[in-house]
């Protein structure tokens, strides 16, 4: 018996009514990449643009205090989900954004430091000097990689990152990558290729121990299991709306009190600001300094209502439900002759991303075949290039299940993927 | 909002004007608005501080420094902290307005319903208590 | 007679039929903060979520495609509203990031020749040397003043600006502004809190002439006046979807192809690049190099559909209406003792932006009797502070039309003022 | 999409592998799902341009490829280019196909409703392109 009630949910989602090539039912399997939104979400965003719009924090009317109102609502709501404080949350557009606002924060302190510019009390913990390292994993999501190359490239910095082992985990045997050198340490909760969830304890204990601050990307795991931040103790967490039922064009950023204080700004611009004249300018506290420009309330309002839903349904649920399908889906796929699942065949310590490979058939054709049974994945490198070369695989073929998914969507691409094997003759 | 013990205090501040006696100043401004006041104290031999400010700003920031002044000038800094405490919670419709605490303050109890507008309500008094703090007004008393 | 006719233009904004403080008729007066979105766009933004919603660029299902199509196809048409080829159009989260990316593309070209890492060829023009010039005006918003004020702290520039004249114009009295040095030139094409349209064709020529790059913020061109880059003569363009009937969470970033080809990138993440291993990773061409991350779909469409809105009104025809209001704000205005406007009161080479002081008022109580009877302005700086200090005023109150107000929402605010006097016995 | 014709340069490619002799080398790839292709020119005395390649990719990625060897290997610039904007054309649906030019690849026509796909069906021909412009095919013609 599955902990979520599918077919109710299913009629939340609009899009799930709609066929897909010669008239098939959709069988959406790639909410890794982005989920789909329920009414409820749509009808938020849509209630604050015909009742509530206007610019927040920039205005003393009513529709303007409303604006705000409905944004901060939406920030302590959201931060809520995550255990976290209202100020400790800062928006941006996307998950990427808010990995490039802590690598930048380095940058700036680093530059400012040089040149004796001011920065917040604080800013030394960002100050890099060269032959500093910075540590991330071979299974970085690429918003999660580059970022910090660039970051390296640009201060003298050295990347170093934790290898894998053959089944798709963090190989932890090398202890002598976390050094007092170490100035951060980045990493995925869950793999979006592998499907791995990393033991974040473990991480925290060794970087703690350097004096490294943590950062975890959560785009993988806040949307599909219970992310509590005052129990994880790492330093940073970064996620996207659009994956959690929410809106596209919203990301977050939490961090811890002190060093959201001590960090100097990424984008500048309006609503960002203590003072300015044309001699210098000085900034607002946290969240404010990291929100510059007109910023997206609405869809804040909406990722807002996304939590609300997805607490509706108990975090804890949603993941019992991720974890049946993903079992089902694992021991169909291998079932199949050719099949390789890259990631734990083993679903402990696993979400629901599924990756494989079939002899003889690139993912391309696989996922065309599948498509044309109307059943969506994604295929290629999903954003982890690195993790395709340590496998020596182009590219996989990437099944990822959702709240609105059930054993019958298992099935169909189980049945897919035999499809398509008969079609090339494979 | 705009009651009439607050459109008197807008327009007949008390207390208005800087000393030239003082053991700190700091410059607050409401970045939405560009309100500024310069807050000058003095802590007397009793721990007592003694208060003087200049301001520019809408009414309610006007008028909030004025009954600041009438409230909390040549307080401790417990007494005026206790009454900063009060004028947030008030803002914040934490409590019922303490007319003891807070004087003419409790006329501010509208400004409530216009979050835009507290921290114009706010400005003098948090102005107060940071430079109490920096002159050590803190560590006299205790 | 009106170039608009605002009575159906106003049946098509839903907020419109709400009422304000008391059950007044909402008069909103702060487009130039935000427009307001009529069902068209919003409609439009739901018909991507409910049948087309995934994320682009990165499946090869169905839907993928078609939201990928429907990215690229608004890519497309908003390229061409402002007479551009799609590939020159980046979307960013708001005209704030745009302005950023540029002034980051100066930063990161400069840090990566210094330490010799790869650029992408023409890249020099985009490195700075100590001594090099960027020179702004003292009428830019925030926005287009701090990202340079940061670039200049990291890198040793100098910021120079252009003043103003008592009337609210750019003062280019002093061509000594322009040298050699001058590597920037950053304005904007009518000041939100002046209204002064600027003559760009003299300024380009002056730029030109020393051989600088201009980069123009039409946040209050675009929505407000027909607007052709391939007239202007500018080398960026950068705006905001949300002031122009589209939906927040979206900005615009116009380049020349070369310079945007030229450009390092500035977010880094997935989708932007070319090749990424662990050792070093490669980008992409414009526009992907400068969209890391699953970028703003749904608000891309809701933005196109807004274009087309536009376009049917005629630019000309929002312009001339536009017009006519602030010929009779400024009237009524000046009309009303101790009332000084702030910005020429000359409506030719004007916007729609209407700014004054009231002599013994603060603009904070102003504003709060005009919201008391239902009209919405904005009071105090306006994110322009250096404005404010220049006209030694703390905050102006203003007021800006669009095409839903009419010449009752201009007599309602002169009645509004009057009534504010009359309070407040000044 | 997947027609017969196209299978069977999937599953038996034409002129697979990297000749030793070349003028220039250039190595493409697909970054949405990770084909490659190592693609080697060389410029003959008489203008022609004689190409090997070594890929990995789908199916559509590596039928290009063997259909391309097929169409215009020892081919000079102008008529191997002109062969690659025919592709092009027909892959953005501007012309009808053209069996003379294009030869079995006109059977790609299909790939031209899957827009991802489109690039996979390109790779082998840029590659071409691109290697023949840096080994100076285009002098040597003119
Ligand atoms: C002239 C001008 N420039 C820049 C901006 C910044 O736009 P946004 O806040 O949407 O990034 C604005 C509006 O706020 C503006 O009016
Ligand atoms: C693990 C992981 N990190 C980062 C990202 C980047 O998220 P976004 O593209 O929304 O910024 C994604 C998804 O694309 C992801 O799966």
């Amino acid at each position: 018996m599955s902990a979520l009630d599918v077919a109710s949910i299913r009629a939340d989602f609009p899009i799930l009514k709609r066929t897909v090539r010669n008239d098939r039912r959709l069988v959406y399997l790639d909410s890794g990449a982005t989920s789909q939104k329920p009414y409820q979400v749509l009808d938020a965003e849509r209630n604050f643009y015909e009742n509530h719009n206007a610019a927040v924090h920039r205005g003393a009317h009513q529709l303007a205090e409303e604006a705000t109102d409905a944004f901060e609502h939406s920030r302590a709501n959201i931060a809520d989900f995550i255990g976290a404080r209202a100020d400790d949350l800062v928006f941006t557009k996307n998950a990427t954004e808010a990995i490039n606002l802590v690598s930048y924060a380095f940058l700036n302190a680093t530059l400012k430091a040089t040149r004796n510019l001011p920065l917040p009390d604080g800013a030394e913990r960002f100050v890099l000097n060269v032959g500093d390292e910075i540590l991330v994993t071979e299974m970085e999501h690429h918003a999660n990689l580059i970022p910090w190359q660039e970051l390296c490239d640009k201060t003298g910095a050295t990347l170093r990152w934790i290898g894998l082992t053959d089944e798709g985990r963090l190989d932890l045997s090398d202890t002598s990558l976390f050094t007092s050198k170490t100035k951060m340490v980045a990493l995925t909760h869950q793999s979006n290729l592998l499907g791995t969830v990393n033991d974040i304890g473990r991480i925290v204990i060794a970087a703690k121990a350097v004096g490294a601050l943590v950062l975890l990307d959560a785009c993988q795991s806040v949307p599909h299991m219970p992310v509590d931040v005052s129990k994880l103790g790492v330093d940073f967490l970064t996620w996207s709306g659009h994956k959690m039922l929410g809106p596209l064009g919203i990301g977050c950023l939490w961090g811890r009190t002190e060093l959201l204080a001590a960090m100097p700004p990424f984008i500048t611009g309006g609503s960002m600001i203590e003072t300015v004249s044309m001699q210098g300018s000085t900034f607002a506290a946290p969240p404010k300094r990291f929100e510059a420009g007109v910023p997206m309330a609405a869809q804040a309002v909406g990722l807002s209502r996304a939590v609300d839903y997805l607490r509706e349904l108990g975090m804890e649920n949603v993941a019992a439900h991720e974890h049946e399908l993903t079992v089902a889906a694992i021991a169909g796929l291998q079932g199949i002759e050719g099949v390789r699942i890259i990631g734990p065949t083993d679903a402990t310590d696993r979400g629901s991303a599924v990756s494989f490979v079939l002899d003889g058939l690139h993912s391309h054709d696989v996922g065309q075949v599948l498509d044309e049974n109307g059943i969506a994945v994604r295929v290629g490198h999903h954003c982890a290039w690195p993790v395709c070369r340590r496998y020596e695989v182009p590219a996989t073929t990437r099944a990822t299940f959702y709240i609105y998914n059930d054993l019958t969507d298992v099935t169909a691409l189980v049945d897919g993927v035999h499809a398509a094997k008969k079609f090339f003759g494979v | 909002m705009y009651q009439e013990i607050i459109l008197d205090h807008y327009k007949h501040p008390h207390g208005k004007g800087l000393s030239s006696e003082f053991a700190s100043e700091v410059h607050h401004v409401n970045p939405t608005c560009g309100d500024e006041i310069t807050l000058r104290v003095q802590v007397l031999a009793d721990g007592k501080i003694a208060v003087s400010y200049d301001n520019q700003g809408c009414s309610i920031s006007q008028a909030s420094a004025s009954i600041m002044y009438d409230q909390i000038n040549n307080f401790d800094f417990a007494a005026g902290d206790k009454a900063v405490e009060h004028l947030i919670a008030m803002l914040q419709r934490n409590v019922e307005p303490d007319e003891d605490i807070l004087g003419d303050g409790i006329a501010l109890v509208g400004v409530a319903q216009y979050p835009a507008r507290v921290k114009c309500a706010l400005l003098a008094w948090m102005a107060w208590k940071d430079a109490a703090i920096q002159a050590g007004a803190i560590e006299e008393q205790s």
